[in-house]
């Protein structure tokens, strides 16, 4: 789906038409994920990225496709959808079903496409990041010049190896950017009760680390600064923080859907007003770049493609019972039995 | 005796430590979540508006820091109640916890103590993967210095963790997420506790002594009525306590039943079966007909795909059809 | 055949890095201490000076973080060699080891692989108090997609770090303090490796299995010549690889020999000596003429006073006096 | 040992004499400990303060004595001697007798001292800085206006857990110092190879800790910014980091003392010309306060009082072997036998 932007292609009406096709089909992706959890075709935790669609659209732009490297948590839908990853693997994976990217051993929080350089998909909030930070290391170690993007929320910033990983990244020079989602929320704890200075940017300068905030809501400014800090990090051989300020729509989870917990309508109603698909729609409009019928129509398709897609998916099979033992090891199987 | 309220597995953990704070101003409860989100499995339901942000802390997502907090609070006083939100979490505590909680007593040739608990649900919930199911009860029992427990029932769940409140050592306490709404019947007294260190035999039999904690009791018990219509007279036996472990009331059955299943929902490979298992074969060798045998979760991580993690887990149907393969 | 060559073990596992990086571009070591300062244990002496800064990398002291480093780096084809400064200190990274090392592989259902070894001594130095002195290897046999091996002679810690650095897995080698200045005859054959998953019997006898790994097959193997003064004449097992495990060598040697003892250093109570004495009771329960018992370590934190501290750890003595109890 | 010192006192004859005193007993001290540890009679890992005295002593000085609360890793000698420990037990855990602190069962790395506030005494590095956070915790909690001086190393400061602990200091106003005893080295390895800015101090910004860098072979120097930081520590309830600048005269540890690996000679005898209580008999002789004499005689009396304290502790027996079982836990014993 994604194509490679350079920075003075950046808000052709081509390059505009695409991201908004990139972020409207994540969001159709992400709402047929929440009626299928619904329906109980996919279970355990799963974490949409609906209204967060501008920062991994911007910043998947700024990267070469093929040859970079990114890993994330477990809101890890929308990064192989713009890599490249056949949706339906993408969705087969979420539903468990032996289509999907790992065969249905992973899940939502748990998606893969080593190939395309996407390195997953992780639950424990915060212990990707020194893997991250090896993907960089290997990177420089062959002499490639891979940038690689590690993603972590605002509540995983505080783990203990965030800091590990920050340390070493300075010490030993290595390009990888840290990209700081904050959403604001930590689950159901909002940031001013989970991080003592709620810039969270901050973090990556007493390791001497070039750091900043930017907006997270806005495709276009979020690719102008990736496209920046992915060169810089590229050409200097040097790590980067960068803090991404967005907000999730969405509970945090599927099974973690109550928002009046930790926060009000109003709040929520008042962000609504940054979705960073209206907001392109707004400036498509505004510019003449795109009609309102043409944004239905794109819409219908990609709601059509997402149908598809999902019926594809729900067609795959579960794994078979043997499989259960397949992958613990590369050469051997282990015990079997109860 | 006192009068007995039905309640859930969940609201009879809820009631106990709602109750130990209110007997202890230095009881207090930490853990992401569990104040004003009202903790991810309503254990602390209501908690943070009756007891505010002082007894009921949110946590930024940092087991080992807060733990150790914890730990340290512990040492000059306080008595925490640690929640993991889910105890594969503990699993980035584990240096403060073994290293710390369970040697500091020791270390200090007694002049200091941790009195703490930490508690939160171990095992497989449903489809949560690989990196959200352990049981780590094993490996924390293997450790000297903390008691572990781990109830089956309702009321040893509301009266062990009272008693771990109260103990002056670290406590792990493991509840599952299979067991929240298991219903049972619960004293309703202030000062019930569930002394450690004794199993209980929750039915009785002479064919076979099927030996559990946690959850798989609850499959254990389920598994001897299947068997009984078969006319197999299994006993069922709960360990509840792991450290310290009541041998004693395990051995006894096994001297009248002759044979001995362990069941438990980890790894099989080294697991805490096998501590089970290794003990009774040789302190009953003579009172045995057949090997102690174990059911065990299969030796994998824990898939994702629905039908594959319904293989990992132990259940019924695994410990009957065990029971008869043992003829 | 090729030649041979003694060596200690420290010197074997030293010639099996260099040889292996000297072979392959993509094997590194990185670890606290290793390079400038030349390794605690010297393991790595004079390496950083032969390979540079590139290969043998400095960590700061954060094991979690340089674990988590290496393990990325293995995902995109790096071999790593980490170097613990002692076991003790992988619990702190124990989250990166069983959480991710060992669930990649499966939880991308095959599209990753983590070829990466995690390496140091384990168990008692002398001396170095409860938080320096924990035997691990329990812990993690108990881990799924996890390898893990034990050597006890120059010639295994040779041949089997070669075969960890090869090995597509992530493979815990542990080590012993009290194993360093051992020595034996090592091939001197760059391509020499020992495969995992094979026991071995390093003494034949007739009378007694007396199995154990690591520090203890030493013990066992001087407890073996002490006890034929007796006239009691027992069979050494070396279990050296605990994942994948051998049963079928720990088996024979038992039905030939109709009595058992595993001997393990780590704490008694649920350590990996309980996986070996509850599978062989079960497995040969036929077969024996006495329940298979153990010797373990003392289930306290290791205390400093030497005395209390010699208390803890099996020794031959121990071994002899417990083999003696069983009549 | 130690007395409480007001700032307006500070530079008294008598307090210098104090001071003296203090760095001189825990240097003689310390020089007993490694010729003790050659002799055999202590072994595992042993780590001397010997050139870091000015800094536990000025610290020491502006705390109040068997109220305030202090926790350090392994170089745990001068604190409990400072505090009121009695000499004789300190000297007997450290030989791991039954007359030690903690009857022998801790050993040089694990000295404690609850009752007088010492906390000891840790072995695995960074653990003991959120059981600081844990007692500054406890102290609030109960609404006691304790300070806790929580000790760590320049490679101590890497650890993650010490960043979890920074952030929930601050967000919950704990009353704690975080003192990074910056000896530039991490056993063998220099600050510039594990730190990537070497300016620990930062470390505390990002949390909006005040954070500073001092001296610490300025015995006044320290006692005057400790006196500063204790009280606002205390009066305005919030953490503090304070990079304390010092430097360790021997190895590491008794048995890691080959610092040609990592350290020229030349530097070593730059560093030596720092050394605190040279420093402190300069001002002396300068200000007149004390002849050399009396400084001889006070080394004599010193080193007579440590020889009498190593006498003593080494007449204290072994612990007996039952006692292996005692202290697991409070209540009961662990099964027993091999
Ligand atoms: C170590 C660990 N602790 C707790 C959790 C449970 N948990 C999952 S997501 C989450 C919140 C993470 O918030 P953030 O990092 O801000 O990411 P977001 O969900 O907002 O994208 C928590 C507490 C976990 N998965 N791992
Ligand atoms: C978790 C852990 N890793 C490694 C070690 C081994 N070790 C002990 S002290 C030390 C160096 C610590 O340096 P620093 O924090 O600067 O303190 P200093 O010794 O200089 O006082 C190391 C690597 C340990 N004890 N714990
Ligand atoms: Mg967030
Ligand atoms: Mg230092």
């Amino acid at each position: 789906m994604a194509k490679e932007a350079k920075l003075e292609h950046m808000e052709t009406p081509a390059q505009l038409e695409e991201f908004y096709r990139q972020m409207l089909f994540i969001r159709r992706f992400e709402e047929k994920c929440n009626v299928a959890y619904r329906l109980g075709k996919i279970g355990g935790y799963m974490h949409t990225y609906v209204g967060m669609e501008a920062t991994a659209v911007g910043f998947n732009a700024a990267l070469r496709r093929g040859w970079d490297y990114v890993i994330t948590a477990y809101r890890d839908h929308p990064q192989p959808l713009l890599m490249g990853s056949d949706p339906v693997a993408v969705m087969a994976e979420i539903m468990g079903r032996s289509g999907g990217l790992s065969r249905g051993k992973g899940g939502s929080m748990h998606v893969y496409d080593i190939e395309r350089g996407f390195f997953g998909g992780w639950g424990i909030v915060g212990g990707h990041i020194p893997l991250g930070g090896g993907l960089a290391f290997g990177a420089k170690y062959k002499g490639e010049d891979r940038v690689t993007v590690c993603y972590l929320g605002d509540g995983a910033a505080n783990q203990g190896v965030v800091f590990e990983t920050l340390n070493m990244a300075a010490l030993w020079d290595l390009p990888i950017i840290f990209a700081i989602e904050n959403n604001e929320f930590a689950m159901g704890t909002r940031l001013e009760y989970h991080a003592a200075d709620t810039q969270l940017y901050k973090r990556g300068e007493p390791f001497g680390i070039k750091s900043e905030r930017i907006d997270g809501m806005d495709v276009l400014e979020v690719l102008k600064d990736a496209s920046r800090i992915v060169d810089y990090v590229r050409k200097e051989q040097k790590p980067y923080v960068v803090e991404i300020m967005n907000y999730r729509f969405n509970g945090h989870g599927a099974a973690d859907n109550d928002r009046q917990l930790y926060r009000t309508k109003e709040e929520e109603e008042i962000h609504a007003k940054r979705d960073p698909i209206i907001r392109l729609e707004t400036l498509m409009l505004e510019r003449n770049i795109m009609t309102r019928e043409k944004m239905e129509a794109i819409d219908e398709e990609l709601t059509d493609q997402v149908e598809a897609i999902y019926e594809k998916a729900d067609a795959s099979p579960f794994p078979e019972a043997h499989e259960v033992y397949d992958n613990v090891y590369t050469d051997l199987e282990p015990e079997k039995g109860h | 005796m006192s009068a007995t309220v039905e309640l859930s597995y969940r609201d009879a953990l809820s009631k106990a430590m709602a109750e130990e704070l209110d007997r202890d101003e230095n009881v207090l409860i930490m853990g992401e979540d569990i104040g004003r989100y009202q903790g991810t499995f309503r254990v602390t339901q209501g908690m943070f508006d009756k007891y505010g942000p002082r007894r009921i802390v949110d946590t930024p997502i940092t087991e080992a820091g807060f733990t150790g907090i914890a730990i340290g609070a512990a040492m000059v006083g306080l008595r925490p109640i640690v929640e993991m939100m889910t105890m594969s979490f503990s699993i980035l505590a584990l240096d403060q916890i073994i290293n710390h909680a369970a040697k500091v007593h020791y270390m200090t040739g007694g002049q200091a103590s941790v009195p703490l608990v930490i508690r939160g649900p171990g095992g497989a919930a449903k489809q949560l993967s690989a990196q959200h199911t352990h049981c780590l009860e094993g490996w924390y029992a293997h450790v000297p210095g903390l008691k572990v427990v781990a109830p089956a029932t309702a009321a040893d769940a509301y009266g062990m963790l009272k008693t771990a409140v109260r103990d002056n050592n670290p406590v792990i306490f493991t509840e599952n997420p299979g067991l929240y709404t298991v219903k049972g019947l619960v004293p309703d007294d202030l000062d019930f506790t569930v002394p450690f260190g004794k199993a209980q035999i929750l039915k009785e039999g002479k064919d076979l002594s099927l030996i559990g904690y946690s959850r798989m009791t609850q499959v254990n018990l389920a598994a001897a009525e299947a068997l009984a219509k078969d006319g197999i007279d299994v006993e069922v036996v709960d360990v509840r306590s792991l450290a310290p472990l009541d041998s004693e009331t395990l051995e006894a059955s096994l001297r009248k039943t002759h044979r001995g299943m362990v069941v438990y929902e980890d790894w099989k490979f080294g697991g805490f079966g096998a501590e089970l298992a290794a003990r009774l074969s040789e302190s009953c060798f003579d009172d045995l007909d057949a090997p102690i045998t174990r059911v065990g979760g299969l030796n994998v991580p824990t898939p994702y795909a629905r039908n594959l993690e319904l293989e990992c887990i132990p259940d019924v149907d695994d410990v009957v059809a065990a029971v008869r393969a043992m003829g």
